[in-house]
């Protein structure tokens, strides 16, 4: 059930710390305007927009996609906001998908966007409340310990991390659109940065960045009005799981492992790492790539980090499957369009639109997005071939 | 299209202040009732969503806690909108349209507004440039609107007394209303404006609650519920924002979606609106075109309680849960979001 | 003067907004009790995990847990980080490590300060206990603990607590 | 503790009207010490975001700051609009600093509200009417404080004038309020 729907136009902004030049309007709409342009439609044509961001703290604004409405061509038509905490911009195109799917709208604009240097984003993630100790100084502080754990838990060597923060800063290089542009970016930089929360480096942390990522999304009357061959999607799959279950396994959470499991069935993926031809995963900190490479079924549980060690997943390595060839969420982080840049350069991959970051012959591409506690999963995956 | 119906509503009392618990503590008997009372289990919902406000609960991720009142384990497919939870309702609902293996789906609400002044937190829904640094509160902006309705000699203060006359006494007979009871509009006429020409019987409550839904589709709808409140039409339409574009007198937005819902130009028994203030509520009869002898708000609507970020899903549930108890055949549900009912949603909920 | 100005190009728009926060059954139940130097964890009627702080309904079955358990103030270490970067709201000296620590006879792991132990020392599986503030301090607040530090007791298989405690999940 | 002392946004249990009875709470969930209230704690959300205006807010702003003049932006279809906006609400497309032109200063109320008790951060702390003010020139209206001592003189189409603060920033609030027109 559903009908066929693909991705038809892609358009981000260039990520960097602040955008001074623009306010909300003119981040969001350049992204827009890039995606409307790719395929070939003005912003009249476009029936329906699906929006999302992460928490609102962040602009100090509730829901600016109300007072942003005119401006994004809303009037008179259905403006949908989207918050699921970091998966939010996975989730956004995986509504604005369904709106296609379910047959309600043929031309569907979703876009995902933040502003974070309108204000602190320690403070604005997770402001200090009432009875509440303050221990953990930031996302870093929240994740490393589930770090240290997999060090534990796999044996992996300490400079698996710095590798793959190498890995992603130097792919980021291929792409104009990524924050961080080191040319000189090497093993001993990022190992010489400061140890901000033991084990996890300065270098081996995403930027806090200013970013908007749409695409346009299409049902199949539409899929070839754009400037290059669509990106079918042909599986999503979203899951949840609780924040303080006891026992759970935040390492290799079973939330992913679930989503992972149905998103495959449903595209008959049987082999993650042969079937796909590259992959976007949310990789805001270096470890999380060996984790989530054994948590989506690229490795067996203890051999991720042999898999990024072995440059699997470098392109400038040569690696069977490249893992954020764009540079990644370690190159740009503007939170609430993270997700969606990672589903929207899985979609420029399959319709080879990718540049210098591009995948000879990618036909196959996973996408995936992660939020909270390592507990909110969003996923799809996109062809070049109608599924 | 395959059809989609609400099976069961369910909501915490409407309070002033909710002493004891948090916004996950709210939430959780509200589900565990619910799903009782369609007897299934947490895991017969194939999908979760929820609307909540961040800047209403006074912390970021609020409705992350939420999800540990659910009983998500094995972990669920699950989603949040941020703000009105009747978006979350649609979120759901296009679900269903597309995945057959969606067959339950759980949607909710909740906000805890006596934490904060909610009629001062929500400006920050405004242009945060030319708006919100003045801090024009709610109220007033509602007023604004209520100004230009009795200048264009469209209605009188009386009308809006009349509308709030008519919630309270509806609320009578609901046994979960904050407020409630017999009132004499010329008394009411008496009191001092709070924003003139807008007063307090003109205004919502502040209230602490929660609210759920379940949808089930086709079959499942008929299994599990007698009488299911199908879901004929829902759409949602949204205006410009900004007061000084807009026609006060109309809701453009809201009138698109009623007619993209298919609610207008047929009987319908009861109709419950979204109308923080009572001239929003009139505005709101005038673009739906809501029949003569309809009743609008039997529940009292949102002056006899007003859970914000579940008070849209709560008008969805009023209605089911009359077609469900056989009250009523055919009713509209109306929610809003936004200055002076920017955004609109309309949904047509008929039995049989 | 007004010729000499640089063109607006950013606005100051302040935002503060006070709330009477209010933290709910369960946290308020550990909190009191903290304040008489207890304690409180809530046992889940379904897969007999114990979680601290209590909680009105279970994680993961979404039960009512009625049943209070009072814990000890002492457990081991199940993971934890060094912070050595001073946040802006921060006011602990730096660096500073803070771990998930398991109290003796719970399943679900606390977040809490672990001091009077050299960095290069500290490990998973360590065993610890709370340094508590002079009673005449207490508040309802886990900062009555100021902290926890090392018993000197042999450390305990962490890894094998931990799959006990997943071997309880919810099937 | 618990305090009932915060604002109400309208009708308060106890006044004007009476209270239902509060439905009776479900008891098999309160076992957990539900006797008791949950403690609470003074909580401030507070930020001095710092926002760019992009070109077109940014002139505006600019004008209000050194001169005293307001900027409207004329759209396709001939309307001017103050405040400006960015987008063409007709063509969607992208409006510049060129669509600028003057508007105003003094303007008349297309809506009002009179305000008894001002509220934390309006830009008057007496009595005072909010109002929409369509700026002479202009084809849309622009929200703002109107100090005009009593709402008796307040009525819809109005003709009032802008009063500028002294020491001006840049932005909204550089404008102190407007009043009647004498």
């Amino acid at each position: 059930m559903g009908n066929r729907c693909a991705v038809i136009g892609i358009g981000q902004t260039k990520h960097t710390d602040k955008r001074l030049d623009v306010n909300h309007i003119g981040m969001v709409r350049e992204a827009c305007n890039r995606a409307l342009e790719d395929a070939r439609l003005s912003w009249k044509e476009i029936d329906a927009l699906v929006i999302g961001k992460a928490p609102d703290t962040i602009e100090g604004v509730i829901c600016p996609e109300l007072y942003m409405a005119e401006a994004l061509g809303m009037v008179g038509k259905p403006l949908f906001r989207v918050h699921t905490a970091g998966s939010v911009g996975g989730t956004t195109a995986i509504v604005g998908s369904e709106l296609v799917r379910a047959g309600l709208h043929d031309k569907v604009l979703v876009v995902g966007w933040q502003k974070q240097s309108e204000s602190d984003i320690t403070w604005a993630l997770s402001p200090h409340l009432p009875f509440d100790p303050p221990l953990m100084a930031g996302a870093g502080g929240f994740f490393a310990p589930h770090f240290r754990e997999y060090i534990r838990r796999s044996g992996a060597p300490d400079y698996v991390g710095i590798k793959v923060a190498v890995k992603d800063r130097r792919h980021a290089l291929r792409n104009p659109y990524a924050h961080l542009h080191q040319p000189t970016v090497s093993f001993e930089e990022i190992r010489n940065t400061p140890m901000l929360w033991d084990p996890l480096r300065y270098g081996e942390t995403c930027p806090s960045s200013d970013g908007a990522c749409a695409m346009v999304l299409s049902s199949e009357k539409y899929a070839y009005h754009g400037s290059a061959r669509p990106a079918w999607i042909h599986a999503t799959e979203m899951r949840s799981e609780p924040t303080i279950m006891p026992g759970r396994d935040e390492v290799n959470p079973r939330a992913g492992r679930d989503c992972a499991a149905a998103l495959y069935k449903k595209a008959g993926i049987t082999n993650p790492r042969k079937d796909f031809d590259c992959a976007e995963i949310y990789v805001a900190f270096s470890w999380f790539e060996p984790m989530l490479a054994e948590t989506l079924g690229f490795a067996e549980p203890g051999e991720g980090w042999k898999l990024s060690d072995s440059g699997a997943t470098s392109l400038d390595e040569g690696g069977d499957i490249p893992w954020n060839c764009s540079g990644g969420v370690l190159s740009s982080n503007p939170i609430g369009a993270s997700g969606t840049l990672r589903f929207a350069e899985a979609a420029l991959q399959v319709r080879g639109q990718a540049g210098a970051h591009q995948v000879d012959g990618a036909r196959l591409a996973l996408a995936h997005a992660l939020g909270g506690a390592s507990q909110f999963f969003a996923m799809w995956i996109v062809g070049s071939e109608k599924p | 299209m395959r059809e989609v119906a609400i099976i069961a509503f369910g909501q915490t009392p409407n309070r002033r202040r909710e002493l004891h618990r948090n916004d996950a503590e709210m939430v959780a008997p509200v589900v565990a009732e619910l799903l009782k009372k369609v007897g299934i289990s947490r895991r017969d919902v194939d999908f979760t969503c929820s609307g909540s406000s961040d800047f209403l609960a006074g912390y970021s991720f609020s409705w992350v806690m939420a999800i540990d009142a659910l009983g998500a384990w094995p972990p669920i497919q699950e989603s949040h909108v941020e703000g009105e939870a009747a978006w979350a309702l649609y979120e759901a609902w296009v679900k269903m349209l597309c995945q057959e293996e969606i067959e339950v789906a759980l949607v909710y609400g909740f906000g805890r507004q006596s934490m904060s002044s909610p009629r001062d937190v929500l400006v920050l829904m405004n242009d945060p440039y030319l708006e919100t640094p003045l801090w024009p509160d709610t109220i007033s902006q509602a007023a604004l609107q209520a100004r230009a309705l009795l200048d264009a000699g469209l209605c009188t203060e009386r009308d809006f007394a009349e509308i709030a006359v008519r919630n309270l006494r509806h609320a009578q007979s609901n046994p979960l209303a904050q407020l409630s009871g017999q009132l004499d509009p010329d008394a009411l006429l008496k009191t001092p404006t709070i924003a003139s020409p807008l007063r307090k019987h003109d205004c919502p409550p502040i209230t602490d609650g929660a609210c759920a839904v379940l949808l089930a589709a086709g079959d499942r709808a008929h299994a599990l519920c007698k009488r299911p409140a199908w879901i004929r039409g829902l759409a949602h339409r949204i205006d410009v924002q900004s007061l000084g574009r807009r026609d006060l007198t109309r809701s453009r937005s809201a009138r698109l979606a009623a007619e993209a819902a298919g609610a207008i130009g047929r009987p319908i028994d009861i109709a419950e609106l979204h109308a923080p203030f009572t001239p929003q509520d009139w505005i709101l009869q005038r673009e739906l075109e809501i029949p003569k002898g309809t009743v609008i708000n039997p529940s009292g609507g949102v002056h006899q309680g007003n859970p914000m970020m579940g008070a849209g899903l709560v008008r969805f549930g009023e209605v089911a849960a009359r077609i469900i108890r056989g009250e009523a055949d055919r009713g509209v549900a109306h929610a809003t979001q936004g200055p002076c009912l920017q955004q609109n949603m309309v949904g047509v909920l008929e039995a049989e | 003067m007004a010729e000499t100005r640089k063109p607006v190009t950013v606005v100051k728009t302040p935002v503060a907004i006070q709330y009477n926060y209010s933290i709910g059954v369960g946290q308020s139940t550990f909190m009191r009790a903290l304040r008489e130097g207890r304690i409180l964890g809530s046992r889940c009627p379904d897969t007999g995990k114990v979680y601290v702080p209590p909680r009105l309904t279970s994680v993961e079955t979404a039960s009512p847990m009625t049943e209070l358990v009072e814990l000890p103030d002492r457990g081991v270490v199940y993971t934890y980080c060094i912070v050595n970067i001073k946040f802006y709201d921060q006011v602990l000296e730096i660096p500073y490590a803070y771990g998930y620590i398991v109290l003796d006879g719970a399943d679900s792991a606390i977040m809490h300060l672990i001091q009077e132990c050299p960095v290069e020392e500290m490990r998973p599986g360590m065993r610890v206990k709370a340094v508590w503030k002079d009673p005449k301090e207490w508040t309802e607040s886990l900062e009555n603990i100021r902290y926890f530090k090392p018993t000197g007791e042999p450390d305990l298989p962490i890894e094998k607590i931990m799959n006990e405690i997943r071997k309880k999940s919810y099937a | 503790m618990a305090n009932y002392t915060e604002e109400v946004a309208g009708l308060s249990e106890g006044e004007v009207i009476a209270v239902n009875s509060l439905a009776e709470r479900d008891e098999k969930y309160m076992e957990l010490n539900d006797h008791n209230e949950s403690l609470c704690g003074q909580h401030v959300l507070q930020y001095p975001y710092r926002r760019a205006t992009g070109p077109i807010l940014g002139r505006f702003f600019t004008e209000i700051r050194d001169n005293g003049r307001f900027l409207g932006v004329k759209t396709s279809s001939g309307n001017v609009l103050c405040p400006p906006v960015e987008v063409d609400p007709d063509t969607l497309e992208d409006l510049s600093v060129d669509d600028l032109v003057e508007v105003g200063p003094a303007g008349c109320v297309t809506s009002w509200t009179w305000l008894s008790e001002p509220r934390p951060g309006n830009p008057l702390q007496r009595p005072f009417a909010w109002a929409l003010i369509k700026l002479d020139g202009a084809d849309s209206a622009l929200l703002h404080a109107i100090d005009a001592g009593s709402e008796s003189v307040m009525r819809t189409g109005m003709r009032v004038v802008p009063c500028f603060c002294d020491e001006r920033n840049g932005g909204i609030r550089d404008i102190a309020c407007f009043v009647p027109e004498d």
